[in-house]
Formats: C-alpha cells, sequence, structure tokens
C-alpha cells in the first residue's frame, strides 16, 4: 500500500471497498479511531458485512461493476470540479497530450484504438505521448486540449452517468450522489479520503484495472502521497507481500525485475537496455539486475559470462507459467513433479476440482506444510479411488513462524522479526532448512557436471552460518540486502565498505559486480553497526510516540523505512505543506545540505521518498511519483487492456454490458480444459441464473489449514454455508438452516443456507438480480468430532479464467444456481 | 436466556421424602405432646418414620453433588439468609432429632417420656422447616414460575403435612393398628391438611396467574391437574368420606396422597426444566 | 522481556487471597481465593509476529520448558497497540495442537495409507526425483521467434507453489534454488 | 477493598470480530465444544461452561429497508448485588477486592443454586469438574496487574477494562456523543450503581433497548423474596399444626370408637 495503517486515523473519509473489519480486524481500530474523530466510513459491498455494520454509508454494489463505480465517481468529480486542480496539473500526467490517433471505447463501441480481433491482443503504438523536440511529452498545464489526458479521461468518464451507475451497479441514485458528495469532499488541501482495497478488486477478469480505477479517483482528489489518504492495499498473507517483493512469481526477480522473455531478452545487455527507462528511478536498474545476479551465483557471476545471466530460465512467452497456467499444463501432462510448500491449492485455488484432478495425474508430488492438507491428502479426495491416483506423495511437517527465526513483510511494507521461541517438536523442520538441505543433496548429485547448464546451480550457495543444513536466516537476510563483494572505496581512496560488509542503501548498489543484492528494494534492512557487528532492523522494536506517531523505530520499512510512499506530494509545488492540517513532508531551506556549502532540505513527520536535498524548484524537484518514467502519477497508464479503465461483464453475467456492445474485456485470458473441465455459463444463463461471489470471515484463514484444524476457531462456525437474501429463500422456500445445493457449469456443493437481510437482490437494468454469498474456507479434511470443520469446497464451482496482466482468477463475481435441498 | 439448575429425579425424591419426613415427624410431636396416652404408638410411627426417611434425603442430596465429599463445604458456611445453606444445615439437625426422638420413643419411663415430649416440640419446628424450605428455596431463584411463586413454600408445607400423616396412617393400616383412635385422629387431621393444601394451592395459582402456565397448560398438564389435584387430593378426600368405615379405602386414600405428594414436587421441578 | 507497562494496571492491593465476602451471612471457615498466581510469570517472552493477515501484529510468546504456553498481542506494537483478532489469539494452537504431524510421511503410487519415514530417507528420495525429472525434461536450448537457437535452461516438468505463509528468507532460499534450478512454474498465493 | 474495577463494553465499537472470546477462552485453557446452528454467525446460542466471553450478533432491518447488525460481546456482569453470590451455600462465590464475582473451584460443590439465580443465564455447570463455571474476570491476571484477556485483544477497544468510576464517567460522555450522531436510543446498562443490582461491574453501552440485546429491563436479585416465603411457610405451618393439635388434643372423638 502506499500508505499506513496508523495514518488512516487521519483520513476524514474512508472509502472501505474490501471487507476490512472482518480480514484485517486489528488494522481497522485505525479506522474506528477516524471515525471518533468524526470521520465517515462508506462501505462499498455487495454484501452487508461486519464492515457494513460500523460504517455510516453502506452502499451495495453487483460484484464485477466496480469500474463502473469509480469511473462514476471520477465523472462526478470532474463534472462538478470537485477534483484537487492543482494538484492534478502537476502532479499527474493530466496536462500530457496524447498521440491524436489514439482513441477510446467512447468512439470505438467499447474498444481502445488498435484490437487486433484474430489475435485477441491490442496493437498499442498509439497509446503514447505526443513529444517535443527533445523527446519529452507535450503539456497543456489549461487541461484544455481536446487530446490532453485531462480531456480523454473526461470524455471517456461522461458515459458513466448517475443513471449509469444505477442501472448498471443496482446503486440507487440517491444513495450514489449521496456518496459521491460525500468523497469528493476529501479534495483539495485541507481534507483528505483513504480507499482500502483487497481481492474483492482483484479477482476479476479486469481485476488490474480495478485497481487503476480507484487510484486514479485518489489522484483527482489529490489523495496520494498525504496524511489520511492513500491507496490501502490489504494482504491477506503474513507474507504475501514479502513473498511478492522476493518473487515467488514466475513473471518476475526479486526486487520488481522482469523474468527474462526467450524472445525479448536472449542476453543481458539487451535485456538491460529494453528494461531500463529513460527516466525515474528505474534507471538505476542495470544496478539491481547485476547485483541480484552476484547473489544468486557469487564470485562464478563475472562480467565476461553477463554474471550468469545466461544460467537463469528464460520464458518462452509471456502468456504462460501462472497459477493458472500451471493447473491446466499439470492436467495436460506437462508438469511431472510438483512443491506445494505452504499452500493448499486442492481447496484455495480457482477451479478447485480441476487442480485436484490435475494433481492426482502427477508422478511426485512434495507438500511441506504444518498440517496434513487436503492438497497432501488429494489421493483421498471424495470420489476418488487412491488405487487410481500414481502420484507419490511426500509429506514434510513444518514449523510455524513461532519455532523459527526470520521475518515477514506486512502489508505495511514493514519487516518484522520474529523469534523462536520454541524448538519445532519431532521431525518438524523449517521450510528453509528443507530447501537449503534438497539444494545440498542435489549439489551432491550433480556435483562434477560439466554441463554449462550445471554450472549457476552449483555456483549458487545455500550455507548460511556453520550448519549447512540448518542455515542462519539473519545471514540469508544480509544476503537479501545486499554486500560489498569486494572492497568498494570512494573518489578519494577511502574505503567505504570493506569485504562482505552489509550495504546501508540501495544508492550504494553497482552495476559492475563490486556489490550483491538479493532484493534490492530491502536493502537498509541489515546495516553494520559501529562495533562492526550486523544491526537487523527488522527486529527493531521502538514504539511509537507523539514525535513519531509513524512508528519508525518498530521494523524496518522498504524502501528506505520510508512509510508513507510518494510523500513529496503533501507538499505543494513550493514545498509547503498543502495544509496545516495535512503536514507530512515539507522543504525547510535552512536546513543543512547534502555539503557544507549547500542548504535545505526535505523534513518532516516521515522518511523523504524523494531526494532529500532536491529543492522545490530544481528540475523534477516537484514531481512526486519518482518511480515513474516520467515523475507523475499516470491517468493514462497503458497497461494491455487499455490505458483507461473501462467496463466490461464479468465473463459469467446475467446481464448484457450496457455500456457497449462489448461484452467482456476483449483480451481476457481464457484457457480451453479439455473433459469439460472449464465450462462457462452463457450471458444470461437460465440454468446459472444468480450472481455469486466467494470471501472470507473472520474466525477462519483461506483455505483452512491454519482454522480448520485449530479447535479454537474451527467451533467459532457450525458449518459451511452460504449467504442468501430472504427474497431469494422465499422464492425457493429455503429456510435457514436448511441444506441446499449451489451448483456451477464446473461443479456443485452441498452447504448450509443462512437466509439474512444483510443480503438484498440487486434492481440491473430495471431486472431483479439475486446475488448469494459463499465463504471458501471449507475443505474434507478437519476436526473428528467437529463435524463443521470440513465441509465442500467452494472453488469447485470457481473457472479458470483470468486478468489479461497478471492472470488472477474471477471468483467474486461468476454465475449459479441454487437448489433446495441436497440434490 | 436463563438457566435451568437440573435438578431431576434425585431432587424431585429429595424434596418428597423431605416433606413426608418433616410432616410425620411433626404429627408425631403434636400426638406425643397433645395426645392421648394411646395415640403413643402413632407418635413412635411418626418418629420412626422420619429417621430413615430424614438419612435418605442427606444421602440423596450429597449424591447429586456428584463428589460425596464435597457436601462438607457446605459445612464450612452459614448463611442464613440462603434457603440452600441452612437447608443443608437443617437436614443434619433435623436428622440428630428423629434418631433421639426414635431411640426414646421406644421407652415409658416418665422422665424420658417427659424429656422426648420436649425435644420433640424443638424438633418439629425443624420438621416444618425442611418439608417447606425446598419451596423457598425454589422461590429464589431467577427462574420463571419459580421465582413468581411467593406460596411455594407454604405449598410444599402444606403437602409434607398431608403426605406425613397419610404415611402414618398408611403405616398404621399396614401394621394392623387402625383399631386405637389415633388412626381416626392422623385421619382427622390429614384431612385437614389436604383441605388446607387446596386452598393454599387455588390462591398459588391465582397469585401466579400467568406465570403458571407451565404447569396448568402444556404437556405437564394433564399430570398436574389429574396426577396432583385430583388423584393426589380431590379423589382422597373423597374416599375418606366415603370410606369412614371401610379402613382399606382410607388406606387407598393414603397411598393417593403420597403420589399426589410426589407429583406435586416433580411438576414443580420439571416443567420449567424438562 | 517483562510484562508490557502499558498492560500494567495499579490495580491496589493484589494479595494472593482474596477478601471473601460471601454475601449476607457468617463465614465460618476462611474462604481461601481461586488461584491468582500468573501462569507466564516464570515465563519467558519472545517476540512474535502474528502468522495470518498481512496486517502483521506484534506477539509476545511466552515459553516455559520448550513449550508455548501462551500467546497474546505485544502492547509496543506502533500498528496494533497490542490487540489481536480471534485467528491471532488462536496462534498458540499452531504449535500445541494433537492433530499436528510431527513426523514425515511417504504415500506410494496408488496406494491408500500413509507410511511413515525417516527424514534423510525423505530428503534422499525427493533429491533423486528433483534429479531425475530435471535430467529427463531439461530445455537447454531452443529457437527464438525468428528461428535463432537461444540458451534458455527452462525446466517446465517441475512446478512450484507457495507460499505467502514463510518468510522472506524462506521465499528468497525458494527463489534462489528454484531460478537456478530453471524453474518457471514458479507462483505463489499473491497470484490468486 | 481496593478501588473497583469494571469493564465496559461499548457495543458501538464492537465489530464482532470474536477476538475476545477466542482470548478468553485461550487464556483460560476452557477447551473445544461443539457448535450448533443460530441462524446467524453466533456460536453458541448463550453462555456455556466453555464460553465465558460471548459475541452476540443481531439483525435489525430498519423501516427505511436500511440493515443495522447489532454486534456486542456479552459477558458475566459481575453484579454488585449479586444473585449467584448470595445463593451459593459454600462460600465458593466470592467477591474479591477489586469487587468482581469469582468461583473457588476448589470450594464449589456442584448444587448449582447459583446456575438458577443468576438473573442472565451466565453461570453454568461442568459435567467434568463438577463445578459451577463462568467468567472470572481473568482474576490471575487483575492480581497480577495485566487486564482481562478479552479485553487486552479487543481490536477497537469496544472492551475496555480500569476503574468503575472512570470507566462510568467516560461512558456517560460517549453516550452523548453517540446521541448528538443520532443514535437516538444509546443508552447505557448497569452503570448506576443504584439501579438494579447495585450496578454492574460489567457494564455495557448499548445502541437499542436492552430486550433487542437479550438483556432483561431491570434484573432483580432472586433472593429478595426470602422473608415473604419464610413467613408465608410460617404461617401455613401454624394452620396445619393448629389442625392436627385439634385433632389429636386430649381425649377428641375419633373413628376408632365403636
Amino acid at each position: 500500500m502506499t500508505t499506513n495503517l496508523i495514518d488512516i486515523q487521519n483520513s476524514d473519509v474512508i472509502m472501505a471497498t474490501s471487507n476490512m473489519a472482518e480480514n484485517h480486524p486489528v488494522g481497522f481500530q485505525w479506522v474506528m479511531k477516524a471515525k471518533e474523530r468524526g470521520a465517515k466510513l462508506i462501505h462499498v459491498d455487495p454484501r452487508f458485512t461486519r464492515t457494513s455494520a460500523a460504517a455510516d454509508i453502506h452502499v451495495p454494489l453487483r460484484s464485477g461493476t466496480n469500474i463502473v463505480f469509480f469511473g462514476g465517481l471520477m465523472n462526478y468529480a470532474m463534472d462538478k470540479d470537485l477534483y484537487f486542480k492543482e494538484y492534478v496539473v502537476h502532479y499527474t500526467n493530466a496536462s500530457f497530450l496524447i498521440d491524436p490517433a489514439f482513441k477510446t471505447p467512447t468512439d470505438l463501441g467499447g474498444l481502445f484504438t488498435g484490437f487486433d480481433e484474430a489475435k485477441q491482443t491490442y496493437d498499442r503504438s498509439s497509446w503514447k505521448y505526443q513529444l517535443d523536440g527533445e523527446g519529452n511529452p507535450k503539456r497543456d498545464l489549461t487541461l484544455k486540449d481536446p487530446n490532453s489526458v485531462f480531456q480523454l479521461l473526461k470524455r471517456h468518464y461522461s458515459r458513466y452517468t448517475l443513471d449509469m451507475v444505477e442501472k448498471v451497479c443496482g446503486i440507487p441514485k440517491a444513495k450514489f450522489e449521496e456518496v459521491a458528495k460525500l468523497y469528493c469532499g476529501t479534495s483539495g488541501p485541507d481534507k483528505t479520503g483513504a480507499i482500502t482495497y483487497a481481492l474483492n478488486l482483484t479477482q476479476h477478469t479486469n481485476g488490474v484495472e480495478n485497481i487503476r480505477s480507484l487510484c486514479m479517483l485518489q489522484l483527482l482528489l489529490g489523495n496520494v502521497g498525504r496524511p489520511g489518504g492513500g491507496v490501502v492495499a490489504l494482504r491477506g498473507h503474513a507474507n504475501v507481500q514479502g513473498a511478492t517483493d522476493l518473487e515467488v512469481l514466475y513473471h518476475e526477480l526479486p526486487g520488481y525485475l522482469a523474468m527474462p522473455l526467450r524472445d525479448v531478452h536472449p542476453d543481458l545487455k539487451t535485456y538491460l537496455d529494453k528494461e531500463t527507462p529513460k527516466g525515474g528511478f528505474w534507471t538505476n536498474k542495470p544496478k539491481f539486475m547485476v547485483s541480484l545476479l552476484k547473489a544468486f551465483y557469487g564470485d562464478a557471476a563475472t562480467k565476461d559470462n553477463e554474471f550468469g545471466y545466461q544460467w537463469l530460465p528464460k520464458r518462452a512467452k509471456a502468456d504462460a507459467y501462472s497459477h493458472q497456467h500451471m493447473f491446466v499444463d499439470m492436467y495436460n501432462g506437462v508438469i511431472k513433479g510438483f512443491l506445494a510448500d505452504g499452500q493448499n491449492p486442492a481447496v484455495g485455488g480457482p477451479n478447485a476440482k480441476l487442480a485436484r484432478s490435475a494433481m492426482q495425474r502427477l508422478d511426485w508430488l512434495v507438500v511441506v506444510d504444518i498440517f496434513l492438507t487436503e492438497t497432501a491428502e488429494v489421493w483421498k479426495a471424495p470420489g476418488t479411488n487412491p488405487k487410481d491416483v500414481k502420484t507419490e506423495v511426500f509429506f514434510l511437517p513444518a514449523a510455524p513462524a513461532a519455532e523459527k527465526d526470520g521475518s515477514l513483510t506486512n502489508t505495511m511494507r514493514v519487516i518484522q522479526w520474529h523469534e523462536r521461541a520454541v524448538k519445532p517438536p519431532g521431525d518438524v523442520r523449517s521450510d528453509a532448512d528443507f530447501f537449503c538441505i534438497l539444494a545440498h543433496r542435489l549439489k551432491k548429485m550433480y556435483a562434477g557436471s560439466k554441463k554449462d547448464r550445471d554450472k549457476g546451480f552449483l555456483a549458487a550457495n545455500f550455507k548460511y552460518g556453520e550448519k549447512p543444513d540448518e542455515p542462519e536466516m539473519v545471514e540469508v537476510l544480509k544476503e537479501i540486502n545486499g554486500f560489498a563483494t569486494e572492497e568498494i572505496k570512494d573518489k578519494d581512496g577511502k574505503v567505504t565498505y570493506k569485504k562482505g560488509q552489509a550495504l546501508n542503501t540501495f544508492a550504494h548498489l553497482t552495476d559492475d559486480g563490486a556489490t550483491a543484492s538479493g532484493c534490492w528494494i530491502y536493502t537498509g534492512v541489515t546495516v553494520e553497526g559501529a562495533d562492526g557487528k550486523l544491526v537487523n532492523k527488522a527486529a527493531s522494536r521502538k514504539p511509537a510516540d507523539a514525535k513519531d506517531y509513524l512508528g519508525h523505530g518498530w521494523g524496518f520499512a522498504w524502501p528506505a523505512n520510508r512509510r508513507i510512499i510518494y510523500n513529496r506530494a503533501s507538499a505543494d509545488l513550493q514545498g509547503k505543506p498543502w495544509s496545516e492540517k495535512k503536514k507530512l513532508l515539507w522543504w525547510d531551506p535552512e536546513a543543512p545540505g547534502n555539503a557544507p556549502d549547500k542548504k535545505g532540505k526535505w523534513v518532516g513527520l516521515d522518511v523523504p521518498d524523494f531526494n532529500a536535498f532536491l529543492a522545490p524548484d530544481a528540475k523534477g524537484g516537484d514531481m512526486p511519483f519518482i518511480m515513474r518514467t516520467d515523475l507523475v502519477g499516470a491517468f493514462f497508464g497503458p497497461l494491455v487492456d487499455g490505458p483507461f479503465p473501462e467496463h466490461y461483464e464479468p465473463i459469467e453475467s446475467p446481464t448484457r454490458n450496457l455500456l457497449s456492445k462489448q461484452q467482456n474485456n476483449p483480451v481476457a485470458k481464457i484457457w480451453k480444459v479439455p473433459d469439460q473441465k472449464n465450462d462457462l455459463a452463457p450471458l444470461g444463463s437460465s440454468e446459472y441464473p444468480y450472481v455469486i461471489t466467494t470471501y472470507r470471515l473472520t474466525e477462519h484463514h483461506l483455505s483452512g489449514v491454519m482454522s480448520r484444524y485449530l479447535p479454537m476457531l474451527a467451533e467459532l462456525f457450525d458449518s459451511h454455508f452460504a449467504e442468501i437474501s430472504h427474497e431469494l429463500a422465499k422464492e425457493l422456500s429455503i429456510a435457514n438452516g436448511e441444506m441446499i445445493t449451489v451448483a456451477s457449469p464446473r461443479g456443485k456443493i452441498h452447504v448450509k443456507a443462512m437466509v439474512t437481510h444483510r443480503l438484498k437482490p440487486f434492481v440491473v437494468n430495471g431486472k431483479t438480480v439475486h446475488q448469494i454469498g459463499v465463504p471458501w474456507h471449507w475443505g474434507y479434511n478437519g476436526i473428528e468430532g467437529l463435524p463443521g470443520s470440513k465441509g465442500d469446497i467452494t472453488n469447485d464451482l470457481s473457472a479458470t479464467v483470468g486478468d489479461p496482466t497478471v492472470y488472477i482468477q474471477e471468483t467474486k463475481a461468476f454465475l449459479c444456481n441454487v437448489k433446495k435441498g441436497v440434490v | 436466556m436463563l438457566k435451568t439448575p437440573g435438578w431431576e429425579m434425585m431432587i424431585v425424591v429429595y424434596f418428597f421424602l423431605g416433606g413426608v419426613a418433616g410432616g410425620a415427624y411433626f404429627t408425631a410431636a403434636i400426638a406425643d405432646n397433645f395426645g392421648g396416652t394411646r395415640d403413643r404408638y402413632v407418635a413412635r410411627v411418626g418418629y420412626l418414620l422420619s429417621l430413615p426417611l430424614v438419612a435418605l434425603c442427606g444421602l440423596l442430596l450429597i449424591a447429586d453433588l456428584g463428589v460425596p465429599s464435597r457436601f462438607l463445604n457446605m459445612m464450612r458456611v452459614f448463611k442464613f439468609w440462603d434457603p440452600m445453606s441452612i437447608g443443608a444445615w437443617a437436614v443434619g439437625v433435623f436428622g440428630l432429632f428423629t434418631f433421639v426422638s426414635s431411640v426414646l420413643s421406644f421407652s415409658e419411663a416418665p422422665s424420658t417420656v417427659a424429656l422426648r415430649r420436649k425435644l420433640a416440640l424443638i424438633g418439629m419446628l425443624f420438621g416444618f422447616f425442611l418439608a417447606s424450605y425446598t419451596g423457598v428455596l425454589l422461590s429464589n431463584t431467577a427462574l420463571p414460575l419459580w421465582s413468581q411463586a411467593r406460596l411455594m413454600g407454604a405449598l410444599f408445607l402444606a403437602s409434607g403435612a398431608s403426605t406425613g400423616m397419610a404415611a402414618i396412617s398408611l403405616i398404621l393400616f399396614l401394621t394392623g393398628a387402625t383399631a386405637g383412635e389415633g388412626w381416626g385422629k392422623v385421619k382427622k387431621a390429614d384431612r385437614f391438611s389436604m383441605v388446607f393444601e387446596l386452598i393454599v394451592l387455588a390462591v398459588f395459582l391465582v397469585l401466579l396467574g400467568a406465570a403458571a402456565k407451565p404447569i396448568v397448560s402444556g404437556h405437564f398438564a394433564p399430570l398436574f391437574w389429574g396426577g396432583l389435584v385430583g388423584i393426589g387430593l380431590l379423589v382422597p378426600l373423597a374416599l375418606d368420606v366415603l370410606g369412614h368405615r371401610a379402613k382399606a379405602l382410607g388406606a387407598v386414600a393414603a397411598v393417593l396422597v403420597l403420589a399426589g405428594g410426589f407429583v406435586l414436587r416433580y411438576v414443580m421441578l420439571m416443567s420449567i426444566q424438562a | 522481556m517483562s510484562l508490557s507497562r502499558r498492560d500494567f494496571l495499579k490495580v491496589g492491593s493484589a494479595t494472593a487471597a482474596g477478601v471473601a465476602v460471601t454475601g449476607r451471612g457468617v463465614d465460618l471457615a476462611p474462604v481461601e481465593a481461586a488461584a491468582t498466581s500468573l501462569k507466564i510469570k516464570e515465563a519467558k517472552a519472545f517476540a512474535g509476529v502474528c502468522p495470518y493477515c498481512a496486517v502483521g501484529c506484534g506477539q509476545l510468546i511466552y515459553a516455559k520448558d520448550g513449550k508455548i504456553i501462551d500467546i497474546e498481542g505485544n502492547p509496543d506494537t506502533p500498528h496494533t497497540q497490542g490487540r489481536l483478532c480471534p485467528k491471532g489469539a488462536a496462534t498458540i494452537e499452531l504449535s500445541n495442537n494433537p492433530l499436528r504431524p510431527t513426523k514425515a510421511l511417504y504415500r506410494a503410487a496408488g496406494s491408500d495409507k500413509w507410511e511413515e519415514k525417516p527424514l534423510e530417507w525423505m530428503y534422499d528420495e525427493i533429491a533423486k526425483r528433483y534429479y531425475e525429472t530435471r535430467e529427463k525434461h531439461f530445455i537447454e536450448r531452443e529457437k527464438d521467434k525468428d528461428g535463432k537457437e537461444i540458451t534458455v535452461n527452462r525446466l517446465e516438468a517441475i512446478a512450484s507453489l507457495g507460499s505467502a505463509c514463510i518468510d522472506n528468507e524462506e521465499c528468497y532460499l525458494l527463489t534462489k534454488l528454484n531460478r537456478t534450478l530453471g524453474i518457471v512454474y514458479h507462483e505463489h498465493q499473491a497470484r490468486v | 477493598m481496593a478501588r473497583t474495577l469494571a469493564m465496559f463494553t461499548d457495543t458501538s465499537l464492537c465489530i464482532g470480530c470474536r477476538a475476545c472470546q477466542v482470548a478468553c477462552k485461550q487464556w483460560n485453557e476452557l477447551g473445544m465444544e461443539v457448535p450448533e446452528w443460530t441462524g446467524t454467525y453466533q456460536n453458541h446460542a448463550h453462555f456455556t461452561d466453555k464460553t465465558f466471553r460471548l459475541v452476540r450478533f443481531i439483525e435489525e432491518p430498519k423501516p427505511n429497508g436500511d440493515m443495522a447488525w447489532l454486534l456486542m460481546s456479552d459477558v458475566c456482569k459481575h453484579c454488585a448485588e449479586a444473585g449467584c453470590l448470595d445463593a451459593c451455600p459454600t462460600g465458593a462465590i466470592y467477591r474479591t477486592e477489586f469487587g468482581t464475582v469469582d468461583i473457588n473451584q476448589n470450594t464449589c460443590n456442584g448444587c448449582r443454586y447459583c446456575v438458577s439465580s443468576c438473573p442472565f443465564g451466565v453461570v453454568s455447570f461442568r459435567e467434568d469438574t463438577g463445578t459451577a463455571r463462568k467468567c472470572t474476570f481473568c482474576n490471575d491476571r487483575i492480581h497480577n496487574g495485566l487486564g482481562p484477556a478479552c479485553a487486552k485483544a479487543c481490536p477497537t477497544e469496544s472492551i475496555q477494562f480500569g476503574f468503575r468510576d472512570e470507566l462510568v464517567a467516560k461512558a456517560g460522555k460517549r453516550v452523548e456523543t453517540l446521541k448528538a450522531m443520532g443514535f437516538k436510543d444509546a443508552q447505557l446498562y448497569g452503570a448506576d450503581s443504584k439501579g438494579f443490582l447495585g450496578g454492574l461491574n460489567a457494564f455495557f453501552l448499548l445502541l437499542s433497548k436492552p430486550a433487542t440485546y437479550n438483556l432483561p429491563e431491570d434484573p432483580k436479585v432472586p433472593q429478595r423474596n426470602v422473608v415473604t416465603d419464610s413467613l408465608l411457610s410460617i404461617g401455613s405451618a401454624l394452620i396445619v399444626g393448629l389442625g392436627a393439635l385439634l385433632a389429636f388434643r386430649g381425649r377428641g372423638k375419633g373413628d376408632g370408637d365403636a
């Protein structure tokens, strides 16, 4: 997230689009504190949840129509002149001029310029700025030019009217207007608003555009980089942030560096040329990439062998290897062996039935987890005869956090160290131990191999500390942080780093192999103290106080312990806070500069996410968005499915798209899977008439591995259930607590019906649309003597379809049928 | 949502026997002190009957606690406004009186007789207490019906008297000791108690009004009206009148009264706990 | 670590035996109060982080004789103030839980049961599977879109999934292991 | 007697997360129980011998179609005039120097009189120990300078722990604020020490009338009628006694005479 949970208390209006009270209760205390101060809470959610219960306004909207909602708000803000003009003009690309050839869906019936019907992709050559002589983007600070981003944006969202919002989202006009007035009121110097999101926005075939649309709204109202503002991304796992930073992801390398593509990145030079932008902080990318290669391959990585670049695997194409690709390819026999470490795809992933069938076709499966998950026992799945499953399964019991040292990065980018309180019991080992042990066994087997392809692996070090098979976690963190691979001297020949010394900042990384860093954004988390000992800042535990409400002494936030990123935007062009009420960072012309003869420095309540000594009047001194090539926030941001978010209906939808003739995201990913494993319900299907959304509960965790096996949590719900409205229950004469069958073209589940007033049917384009909600925590394993700890797998209903940019599935909005009883 | 204590059969029996014991002893005490010498037998029967019954009461009370030794915890404190606390003490004290009285009842030595009579007058008070405190205990909980029943103690006492007397008369009949005028006196006293019990019951219901629902309607109603009011009070009264000369009928009446007394405790306890 | 000062409330005379005011009535025997000794008093407190959602609540893990006896919030944590949600409050059952397997298990092809196996055996067998699969299916060179053969050093036959539930250091080691082996199916929960 | 401690549960801040319920269970090692279908998220339907903190979920659709989901973390009220304490025949239920009510498991004899004497249905009988159980106000924690486990865990400070006088003052202000914000039914429950049961040491701020939350409007001390009931019993004793006396007096004519 751009901000920090603590800072939410400074918001004037919080718009929760996620179910924050239920999924992040402890973070929600800051929302409650803001409310006690008089702030308003708006909750946008198809269901009335525990968050709605705490909200001033609950806005039920039909799942999958978020872009219409945010588009409607942007339209309202621009139409009523409620946007933060100065911020928008100077801190965003609103004033930039776009290639006249570029056209939006307003003109092209739901498509952007350059759609290739045959290839189902966009030719994006016209999605670009007009450049001046020096190759800099042309700007019109009056925002009047019809080709300016602002005018295009205005025209694009002019179709997202109050009526359209009511028709598509099912939000009564009056209610939407109330919300629009309230939230657009956070524009300007004196007020700020924060928007929270989670998987309610991401799990769609236009997930990325959903997020963009709320970011754009925040830019429009000047709510990014300012106290009480920001985009509050609420992540679901203890370390989903860290696992992403360290890129346990197919498409990138640690620190958000692209994973090489065969056809684009044949060698390191081409890679760096293609991947390094002309402007912004990413111009340092070569230093990050080379340092990463040094961290991987150590001394074997040299200038002459492209620092081992060729040892890295190259992807055959961009459209491959993601989670959903994985299980389709597994089902098709491409994948023979599979390691499931702390993840339970038999329950947790989309189209879980396909995932289970796919795993049952493996030669071997290794599961590392705390409990015997449904994945480990996939050969025991209902309707499976173990004899037919020829997969060898290896289960290794894993240790929970309390039984090992290590660090976790929370949703605020704060890296926090946890200590091992007790030794794991019996043969339980940490995941780290396993990875290193496996590496060492493989090294033995590959020892002496002359093959080029094995050299990289043989060069990679997996020994941290004295005991090879029991790695010292601090040593690993030091490698992630980065260290000098040789003595480093400054220009005066003074030694700045001795060989092996931890680096203090990513500013010191080099592209000549003198530094190694496993993840550049983490640099600074471990530094060498005055006594020459390693200081682990992730383990620092200084409470916050009146002088430092953001608690910089607690853990270490990447990058460089900045708690609110883009915080230069909290000051105006001249570097003064927009208002006294909303001060965070400002330019102090009297403060000592970065040289004895220089003066002036950015100071305030946070570490500047900016060059601390770059004066507001210097070049780029008034451009806060340093991670972007053009240093400004982007309204116009070319993704594979368009530079502006445009509404398309979910792949399975009860209604036609009222905004254009383009029903679905034209470039959405829909997998073809054999054996009817991924059938889809047609538009307005009579067989599957109801919208279904899946969700989580406070008392359970994800696929339930860390809750269904814990009596204290598992006993809090009687059984798996589906929430349905009284209206639908009446139509189908279903009583509260009665067993029902929920079916989709992929599968069906049997659950208890929880009939509630918290769900209401929507009126979409004049037609009543019922929506049901089903939590997805249950599976076929659990606690004996606690029947409710087991239940059918909700994800058996969802489909293998994905967002075109990140391939995330669409589990928040699809179609189902509901029948009384077990049928 | 209030919780019921789960006092079931064991306690029902305890409440019932406590009533019989108390009733029998006080009847004996009256007979001993105010009756003629020919009523001595009635007195002895009363004393000898109350002894095993109160002993049984103690056992039931202890058994209901699960761990017998826990009964001693009750002896750690004496809370004179707490029916449960003094009740526990009373069972013990009354037990002693029944024992002594029983022993003394075998002697006719004037001195002993004098002592026995005096003791009985004191023990009688505990007898009354044992018969009625169980009602007061119920009427001082937070539960509906019980907490609204101001006359629960009075009702249990009346029932204790009638059942105690019925028990004595039954033994007289079984031991063929109905020739003496004792039989008639007991019967007379019993009739009086029953009539009184009927009156108390009527007032009890009137005072309860709607709160009486659990006993006067619902599936406990037949037992209440039929078992207690009918078979337990009206029928025996009728029989006594008819059976003016046929003592067998009187004995049958006694049995019915005892049954009625049991039904009363059963209905009161179970109707809101079942 | 001592009990947090923020936790501490001066509650006056905290005597072990509560004064027994047993309502109306006299108390024949002195009524000793219920246990007032604190089970975590002799325990050592370790700094923990809640392993559930990504708020990352600071925890205090109280351990005694190699056993965790209590886990509660760390009041010093700036963004949580020592609060926990039900999952965080139940963390102790991740460690102290009879359902938790403490032996490595192997299930043979087509078998309907688990077999307990020594760790050494498991590690050797798993390494063997990795080795054999890699040797059999490794793609060293491949033609690019223009038909030019280039080095790709890719292994598609082994996939790796997870995890957002393991530590940063572990994520890094896993990434390093998978990537240096050539594995490209390399994913975790962030994708779903 | 030390200064009275209290828990103030402000339902206007409750998000129904049930952290209190689990934290209580964890600290007091209460053990697993099989849940029941209550039609909503609530479990269990009532306090049990293994659930001392219970979060109630009450759906209240408003006339205008809007929803209100009243969430409340319920607990033993630690009444100033406690029915359970008065009822206890062994002195196992006692009042601590902090004003809280606790049950000494060593001296409880399992008679269950307290169970039937709680106006809130809090006290529960535990079969395996054969004793009465209820919230102890984390007696071990408060005697060691710690707050109750539930109050410590509560993410939104809906459960506050402190000195009663201070909390009551705070609660009063909170009600005013809420009323000003338009919660016209906002009210305190059990805060007034001159009110019912002499005030509750675990008192509440409610957003609707007590009945909505399953709470009695005006709970009473069960033992209030002992005297009346006893006198009535004595009265009837005199009457039956008189009856018997008349029957036996002197050589009264009996059926025996032929």
